[in-house]
């Protein structure tokens, strides 16, 4: 019964706290860069001003088109309700673990992908293959870094592996390391976050994810903008409940929910830090220098499977 | 009597009787379709029925036919392997039976429709003889049968050269592949029951047999080598983007469909049912040509821009893909894991099954847009969801489930592939253990590969602005095409969400096959949830996820329009950019660009541009864009064997020079070496 | 007349055999080649009234008779007729030079009697000892065949052949059942006849009868 | 009685065919005469089926269940041949390739050729059956120059000629044989009888008859087209006229083949070992690949399918090397099927040449479109050529194969070396021809559709199903040959 509430719960706290943790992270940018920042609630002013818009839609979009942004909010919600954000007891978890997470992401890619080829624009096709390009590319690795944990725990749903890493205090493993690195180069790629995309540019031709959604407006673009918040608070949960799953209530521990939530929001905190250095660091890469970048994060895995089975 | 293999031996009957009558209506050819097709589509559904009634129930009958040679009647066997190979075929010939209806119309006046409909019929009766054979004699018979009815299938617009070059290559490697599959079952005959007698040659008899490993050895990769020939395998893979794309596309339909299924089909019968025993590196050999296959594939497809040549090339991928679960379940089999070996062995073979149902589907779907559009090329397509509503959904559903994404069908079996994968710890040999991870991440990729794929196939043929002739008469389909590609999509649906009822209904086949069931795990949290090992290791549930995204779109979309803004249709706005035009657009062959600029290495790419040279150089008049794909298998393998073969002939050729004297001679020293052998 | 004296006779016979086949490899006018050939038939023929006088075989009287009719009147007169006929003037010349053609009869001779030693053992017969000049005229004859390029010359080898080995069968065995002699000397009639015609069409067709001329169907290269 | 009338009809029909000449009913009595043949071949089918082999003549025939066959195969196809020949020889005539002499001629001589074949077939006598050879030879030699173009007369003179040569030593052969078994049988004619020989075949001297056999396998083999003697016989088949490149492909090598295994026989009785069989096994096994590789690079339809025939008999040749009862069953079968297939290919290959003017492979085309049964007929006997099932051809050789896997392990990659390539050859041509839009110059034609259909039905047939007493008579004929 309390599994049902739990769910809930999550599904909610990622719904609402995904545009803070964005809000977060544009004001620690801001300081760093020393700019002033709009504030932690911008993206909530940004979400409200688009939903009570109209939609302006191409005069040969076809349903695609329009069908695509409730699906991506939709995958993105089904995700969120599979991960252990703040307690391993979810009745879901069964339903996906997270092979079919990946696959999840995947399918919301692929109808963006669509929508970005629907119009017929120039931009649209061009963003579409880039953005499945790097995602051919970024999914292998990223598996990869699953596998090596799910080696580890003999187990591929996300809640097990939770459970027993939390269980066992084994952090100091350099396969788990490894991962973990590969895991954090393909966060930013899957979240279009530089050096692999600029979430902020509206410079065209560097454009990834932005160049598909180019035609979008309306409540269609806020959906697709709240769902990539999502995308990248539920990619920060999945590192936490993979590599540092401590706070993270165990099963029939509804009282532990409260400490979770806080440290859930200081893991997100520090991650939204860690986040920003990097992209203040970089700069944003060419789109053939990303072969290189996301074949680093492979080898980081793929370096982790082998110290799996060679060290330990 | 009604039993499971007498059901099945009447459909085949049924479908001979067909072929061979259709001779009559030829003056009809409107009701000669009609007919001839709605009688095949009973027949397959026939099969399907037996196929399905015999692996549920885990039945095994024989019937030994008074035909064949005196001492080697043929002999035919349903038993679990083959009724579910049947059901594979029969379900999908079932499919497009009924879609032939409507496309084969397309051909009255302009094509020999009777012709077609003759070997469409001894096509599908073959395939389902092949599955039913019991001794080499009746399967070589039958594996022939199949393979010359597609070949003149193939040759159907026999007056374009390259489908004629198309045709011989596809039935030379056939037949080969058919040598080799003869000498490897005369090798087990010989072993099992020597050569005194014909006996040996019922499968029955090798089954009885104990081979030495170093003769099995043999017989094995004689008979991998057939049938991969067969399978389309890399690198024997050559024929088969040449061959499919040129049939009807009901036939390229059942030809990557199902046809390379029976390949698959040999594949397991031979291993896992005539020689039984084996050493793990023939896993190893199937799973590495497996993942080569995989991996290479996805990437040719993806070169491609002519619709039904991608798709071909997609074949090959999947049955990569399905060899990878094969090759996993030998590697398991010979380190006596059964569970494991079972998982293994299920996913191939749900795999199969998938990709019989979405590459038929696909082909339909492209038949469709051929049929509508009279267009293979997709440069010189777009937009056509607008025109083919319908299709472009059935459509869809293809490419989801081909690009291997959850709920459909597609995602299920490589999902229990990966499972496999994550079990290759558990192998007492070290190496593999290695390696079994790279080639889950392969396996990835091909999937990634592939989604990218078919974005790019569905986003430049239905999406978009038409980037051809805009001709106005492009229509829907007629119903009995739509008919066959829903029901396809259906099934793709339901096999996605609903994968634990196909793992309880193949438990006799893994039982019979490595003795183990995996329905024991796979469905131990209840139909719902499919949990292969254990619900803690991993578990999948295709329906709740697919509920889930439908029940979240709709309380998104309910919230959203309590109160909607309003929708206005206007330009479109491409960053302000006004003299959009449709040629503007990204193509197939931009669209495959990063990846051919990444993977590059792997083709052989000729690639340039010219530039009309204007007043100014930023501003030139016209630019000439030229890019050629090649495949290096071709000239790896292929080019110089045919030029050693010629190369020979030319020397035969030397013996008839044409004097007569010459030829005296030839006799003469025949005579005098002759008597100096015998002499000595 | 004792067995001694006519296996001499037997063996000089053999030996005038040998020799004209020698001749005929080495002549190179075509009336002298058709005379050899006429000879060598008159000897096989005396050769076999002889065994058949001796060993009392009544049905060689007729072979023999049918030699002298069939080899040494009308074939010889048939050929010449065409030669005639046709006008053949010119020499036959050889491919290979006279002088290696003889050497190589020679190893044939020698090849032959190598060949039919473990037979003569066998045979009781006083011509045994002949068989191997039958075999070497039989090879000899095919020799003859491979170094000439005259149609004519041709023919002639081939019924030098023939002479082998009627020779042969007289020799090893004292001739064949008597409806397969008969059969034989019907089937090199009916030959006869044959390159009697072909002998037309190839002068009409090729206007001469050498047959370098021959050399179309081949594969080509 | 009927063995009287079997060889008399065809005597008879050439006397009386030469005397009717060039008239309106000639063709129709030559398809006369053949019936007739091949009823009375039925008739002594039948006899020799219920009451087993027999003699005849006073021993001077000699049926039994191997040469009774042969029988009925060559009196079968030499009529289907004649009713093809009625229409194809008509329209010859129309083109005026042929003159009414060179129709006379050819009838009659078409009789007598079947005459000397089915006299080889028949006979008791070794000497008798080599006379008939030569006579068969003879018979075919005009007919193959029939045309006169030099091409033709040219592939006489060689078919003339090296058959000849050949043949010639085949008789020396014969000799020894007749030497050696003089000693055991005492002189005259019943030394040279098969049902002797046979009885006695162990006694005769080993020597001898592995000497006379050097010369048999050469000269029989010249007949029997095997590489290296094999150089007449892609000329003679090509340039004669097609029925007679039919029969000749079709029977004549058949039987030359009998000669030889007859001869074998006796030779493996005497010598009790293997040496025969291994000598026609290398004959066999070279003449596949040469001929399988030659087949490559033909430009002349009839030429490609004469080569085949070569490989085909290289086939058989080999499967009775091998020796063995599933072999010699395999060679049996093969002979079958190999002529049915071959002359029935060659029927509708002179309907291509005549619908287009050429032999000329690149010429022909759109033979589907242009005569449906034609062009159906040639690609399906061209399939059961090449071994395809379901066709016999592909029974036969997979027995064969069978046997080569038990007994020559290492000669089975080249035999199936050679088939490969064969099938690639021959189908890489055909299905040009037959594929395609007809072309401008190809002259639609009445074809003689009967003896394609039955042929191909038969062949079909045996396929898939083998009748019992076939079955029976090969095993009897294994018997024989053992």
């Amino acid at each position: 019964m309390e599994g049902i509430v739990v769910e809930i719960l999550q599904v909610t706290v990622l719904i609402a706290l995904a545009p803070l943790f964005a809000g977060w992270v544009k004001m620690v940018k801001c300081r760093l860069q020393g700019r002033t920042s709009p504030g932690l609630l911008q993206p909530y002013r940004d979400l409200k001003k688009l939903f009570s818009k109209d939609i302006v839609l191409a005069e040969n979009a076809s349903w695609i088109f329009r069908f695509t942004p409730y699906l991506v909010f939709g995958t993105v919600i089904i995700a969120g309700a599979v991960v252990p954000i703040l307690s391993t007891d979810l009745p879901l978890s069964l339903t996906a673990d997270v092979i079919v997470l990946v696959g999840l992401f995947a399918i919301a890619r692929f109808f963006t992908a669509l929508a970005g080829m629907d119009i017929g624009t120039a931009f649209g096709g061009m963003g579409s293959s880039r953005e499945m390009m790097v995602a051919s590319l970024a999914e292998p690795a990223m598996l990869m870094a699953i596998f090596t944990v799910s080696l580890l725990c003999k187990s591929t749903s996300l809640t097990r592996i939770a459970e027993v890493i939390s269980s066992a205090g084994f952090i100091a493993k350099p396969s788990l390391a490894f991962a973990f690195l590969a895991f954090v180069l393909i966060a930013i790629a899957e979240n279009g976050r530089i050096p692999v995309d600029n979430p902020a540019t509206h410079l065209e031709l560097t454009m990834l994810h932005e160049a598909m959604i180019l035609e979008y407006s309306g409540r269609h673009l806020a959906l697709i903008e709240w769902a990539g918040m999502m995308k990248l608070f539920l990619f920060m949960a999945i590192g936490s409940a993979l590599f540092f799953p401590f706070g993270i209530a165990a099963t029939d521990n509804i009282a532990g929910i409260p400490a979770a939530l806080l440290f859930l929001v200081l893991k997100l905190g520090a991650a939204g830090v860690a986040l920003v250095l990097i992209e203040t660091g970089l700069a944003k890469m060419r789109l053939f220098r990303l072969t290189e970048f996301l074949g680093g994060a492979f080898l980081m895995a793929t370096l982790g499977m082998l110290s799996f089975f060679i060290l330990e | 009597m009604m039993t499971p293999i007498n059901i099945a031996a009447t459909s085949v009957v049924l479908l001979l009787i067909t072929g061979l009558s259709a001779g009559l209506l030829r003056r009809n050819q409107g009701l000669l379709i009609r007919v001839s097709f709605i009688l095949s589509a009973l027949a397959s559904f026939m099969a399907t029925a037996s196929g399905i009634w015999t692996v549920k129930n885990g039945i095994t009958e024989k019937i030994i036919l008074p035909i064949g040679l005196p001492d080697l009647p043929f002999h035919l066997r349903l038993d679990a392997l083959s009724g579910f190979f049947m059901t594979v075929i029969g379900l999908l010939s079932f499919f497009v039976s009924i879609y032939s209806i409507g496309y084969v119309k397309g051909f009255i006046g302009r094509r020999p429709v009777t012709r077609l409909v003759v070997f469409y019929c001894l096509f599908i009766a073959g395939m389902f003889m092949v599955t039913l054979a019991d001794d080499a004699l009746f399967f070589l018979v039958s594996w022939e049968i199949m393979a010359a009815a597609s070949y003149f299938l193939v040759m159907f617009e026999d007056e374009k050269v390259e489908n004629r070059r198309a045709a011989f290559l596809y039935m030379v490697v056939a037949h080969v592949g058919a040598i080799a599959i003869l000498l490897s079952f005369g090798v087990m005959a010989g072993l099992s029951a020597g050569f005194e007698s014909f006996s040996g040659f019922t499968f029955d008899a090798m089954r009885q047999a104990q081979f030495p490993v170093e003769w099995a050895t043999v017989a094995f990769l004689l008979a991998f080598f057939g049938f991969a020939a067969k399978a389309g395998v890399i690198p024997l893979h050559v024929w088969l983007p040449e061959a499919h794309p040129v049939a009807p596309s009901n036939i390229s339909a059942l030809m990557s469909g199902v046809m390379l299924k029976t390949a698959i089909y040999g594949i397991v019968r031979v291993t896992f049912d005539l020689l039984r025993v084996f050493p793990w590196w023939w896993g190893a050999i199937v799973l590495t040509l497996g993942l080569v296959s995989a991996i290479m594939g996805v990437l040719y497809a993806l070169m491609q821009h002519d619709l039904k040549k991608l798709l071909a090339y997609h074949s090959v991928e999947n049955i990569g893909i399905i060899l990878i679960g094969i090759g996993l379940a030998m590697i398991f089999t010979s380190f006596k894991m059964p569970m494991m070996a079972a998982l293994a062995l299920i996913a191939g073979l749900y795999h199969t099954l998938n990709h019989a149902m979405f590459k038929g589907l696909l082909f339909m779907g492209a038949g469709a847009v051929l049929h509508a559009t009279h267009e293979r090329n997709m440069e010189k397509m777009g937009g056509l969801i607008r025109r083919m509503p319908w299709t472009a959904v059935f459509f869809l559903v293809g490419c989801i489930s081909i690009s291997a994404l959850p709920p459909f069908n597609g995602f299920v079996s490589e999902w229990l592939t990966f499972q496999a994968f994550l079990l290759s710890p558990s192998m007492p040999n070290q190496i593999m253990k290695l390696l079994m991870p790279m080639g889950a991440a392969l396996l990835a990729l091909t999937g990634a590969l592939a989604a990218a794929c078919f974005v790019k196939v569905f986003g430049v043929v239905f999406l978009g602005h038409s980037r051809g002739h805009h001709n106005q008469n492009i229509h829907e389909v007629d119903w009995s095409m739509r008919a066959g590609m829903m029901m396809a999509s259906l099934t793709c649906l339901a096999l996605g969400v609903l994968p634990t009822f196909f793992i309880e209904w193949t438990d006799v086949l893994s039982e019979s096959l490595v003795g183990a069931k995996l329905s024991a795990s796979a469905a131990a949290g209840g139909w719902l949830w499919l949990t292969p090992i254990a619900p803690e290791r991993a578990s999948y549930s295709g329906i709740i996820v697919f509920l889930g995204i439908l029940a979240a779109y709709g309380i998104v979309y309910v919230v959203l329009h309590v109160n909607p803004g309003k929708i206005h249709r206007g330009a479109i706005w491409d960053c302000g950019f006004e003299k959009l035009t449709p040629r503007m657009q990204y193509n197939a062959t931009s669209f495959a660009m990063p990846i051919r600029r990444i993977f590059g290495f792997l083709f052989l790419i000729k690639e340039d541009v010219q530039i009309k040279k204007a007043p100014h150089p930023a501003f030139p008049k016209r630019l000439h864009y030229f890019l050629r794909v090649r495949d290096r298998f071709w000239f790896w393998i292929y080019m110089p064997f045919t030029a050693a073969v010629f190369w020979i002939a030319r020397k035969a050729g030397r013996f008839q020079q044409g004097r007569i004297q010459t030829y005296l001679i030839y006799s003469f020293l025949t005579l005098i070496v002759l008597l100096l052998v015998k002499s000595l | 007349m004792d067995l001694q004296t006519v296996s001499q006779i037997n063996g000089f016979l053999a030996a005038f055999v040998l020799l004209t086949a020698f001749g005929m490899l080495a002549q190179k006018r075509i009336y002298s080649l058709i005379h050899l050939f006429a000879w060598q038939g008159f000897f096989l023929s005396v050769n076999t009234a002889i065994v058949a006088y001796v060993a009392g075989k009544h049905h060689l009287y007729i072979s023999s008779v049918m030699t002298l009719s069939l080899k040494v009147i009308v074939l010889p007169y048939i050929l010449h007729i065409l030669v005639v006929k046709l006008k053949i003037r010119k020499e036959a010349e050889t491919l290979v030079n006279i002088p290696a053609t003889m050497l190589i009869g020679i190893a044939l001779v020698i090849f032959s009697y190598y060949l039919t030693a473990p037979v003569t053992e066998l045979s009781s017969l006083i011509t045994r000892s002949t068989i191997a000049v039958a075999l070497a005229v039989v090879m000899i004859g095919m020799l003859m065949m491979i170094t000439r390029k005259h149609a004519v010359t041709q023919i002639i080898g081939f019924l030098a052949m023939e002479n082998g080995l009627f020779f042969a069968a007289t020799s090893a065995t004292y001739g064949m059942p008597l409806v397969v002699e008969l059969g034989v000397a019907l089937d090199v009639l009916i030959a006869a006849f044959i390159f009697g015609i072909f002998f037309f069409h190839i002068h009409t067709t090729f206007d001469s009868l050498d047959v370098e001329q021959m050399t179309r169907l081949k594969e080509g290269d | 009685m009927i063995l009287l009338i079997l060889l008399g009809v065809p005597l008879f029909a050439a006397g009386v065919l030469a005397f009717v000449g060039d008239r309106r009913l000639a063709p129709e009595v030559n398809i006369t005469g053949s019936a007739a043949t091949f009823a009375a071949g039925v008739a002594l089918a039948l006899q020799v089926y219920e009451q087993g082999p027999m003699t005849a003549g006073g021993n001077f025939f000699f049926v039994d269940a191997f040469n009774v066959y042969l029988a009925v195969l060559t009196s079968f196809v030499s009529m289907t041949t004649a009713i093809f020949s009625r229409r194809y020889m008509r329209r010859e005539r129309e083109h005026g390739r042929v003159g009414h002499v060179g129709m006379r001629f050819y009838h009659s001589m078409f009789q007598l050729f079947i005459f000397a074949m089915l006299l080889c077939l028949l006979t008791n006598n070794i000497g008798v059956l080599w006379i008939a050879m030569e006579l068969a030879t003879l018979s075919t030699v005009l007919l193959v120059s029939l045309y006169r173009t030099p091409t033709a007369i040219e592939a006489a003179w060689k078919y003339f000629i090296l058959c000849g040569v050949g043949i010639a030593q085949a008789l020396f052969g014969t000799v020894l044989l007749y030497f050696a078994a003089e000693k055991v049988l005492g002189e005259g004619g019943d030394a040279l009888l098969w049902t002797n020989l046979s009885q006695v075949s162990d006694k005769l001297e080993p020597t001898v008859l592995s000497l006379a056999f050097v010369f048999l396998m050469v000269g029989y083999g010249t007949k029997v087209g095997l590489v290296p003697l094999h150089n007449w016989l892609p000329d003679a088949h090509s340039e004669g006229p097609t029925p007679i490149s039919a029969v000749l492909s079709g029977l004549l090598l058949n039987i030359a083949l009998y000669a030889l295994v007859r001869c074998k026989t006796l030779v493996d009785g005497s010598t009790q070992s293997h040496r025969a069989g291994d000598i026609m096994m290398w004959f066999g096994i070279i003449s596949i690949i040469v001929a399988a590789f030659s087949l490559l690079r033909q430009k002349d339809i009839k030429r490609m399918f004469s080569y085949s025939s070569i490989e085909h008999m290289g086939i058989a040749t080999f499967a009775f090397g091998l020796g063995g009862p599933i072999a010699t069953f395999g060679a049996l079968l093969h002979m079958l099927v190999h002529s049915l297939a071959k002359s029935s290919i060659f029927f509708t290959v002179g309907h291509a040449s005549q619908m287009h003017r050429t032999q000329e492979m690149d010429r022909i085309r759109g033979l589907i479109k242009g005569n449906p049964l034609v062009g159906w007929g040639f690609i399906l006997g061209t399939m059961a050529i090449i071994g395809m099932p379901p066709f016999g051809i592909f029974t036969s050789e997979f027995l064969i194969l069978t046997a080569t896997m038990k007994d020559a392990p290492l000669m089975t990659p080249f035999f199936l070396l050679g088939l490969g390539v064969a099938f690639a050859a021959i189908l890489r041509k055909v299905q040009f021809m037959v594929s395609g839009d007809a072309p401008s110059y190809q002259k639609p034609m009445k074809a003689a559709h009967l003896p394609v259909l039955v042929h191909m039905a038969l062949v079909l047939l045996l396929g898939i199903y083998m009748p019992d007493f076939l079955n029976q008579w090969f095993h009897k004929a294994v018997e024989i040959l053992k």
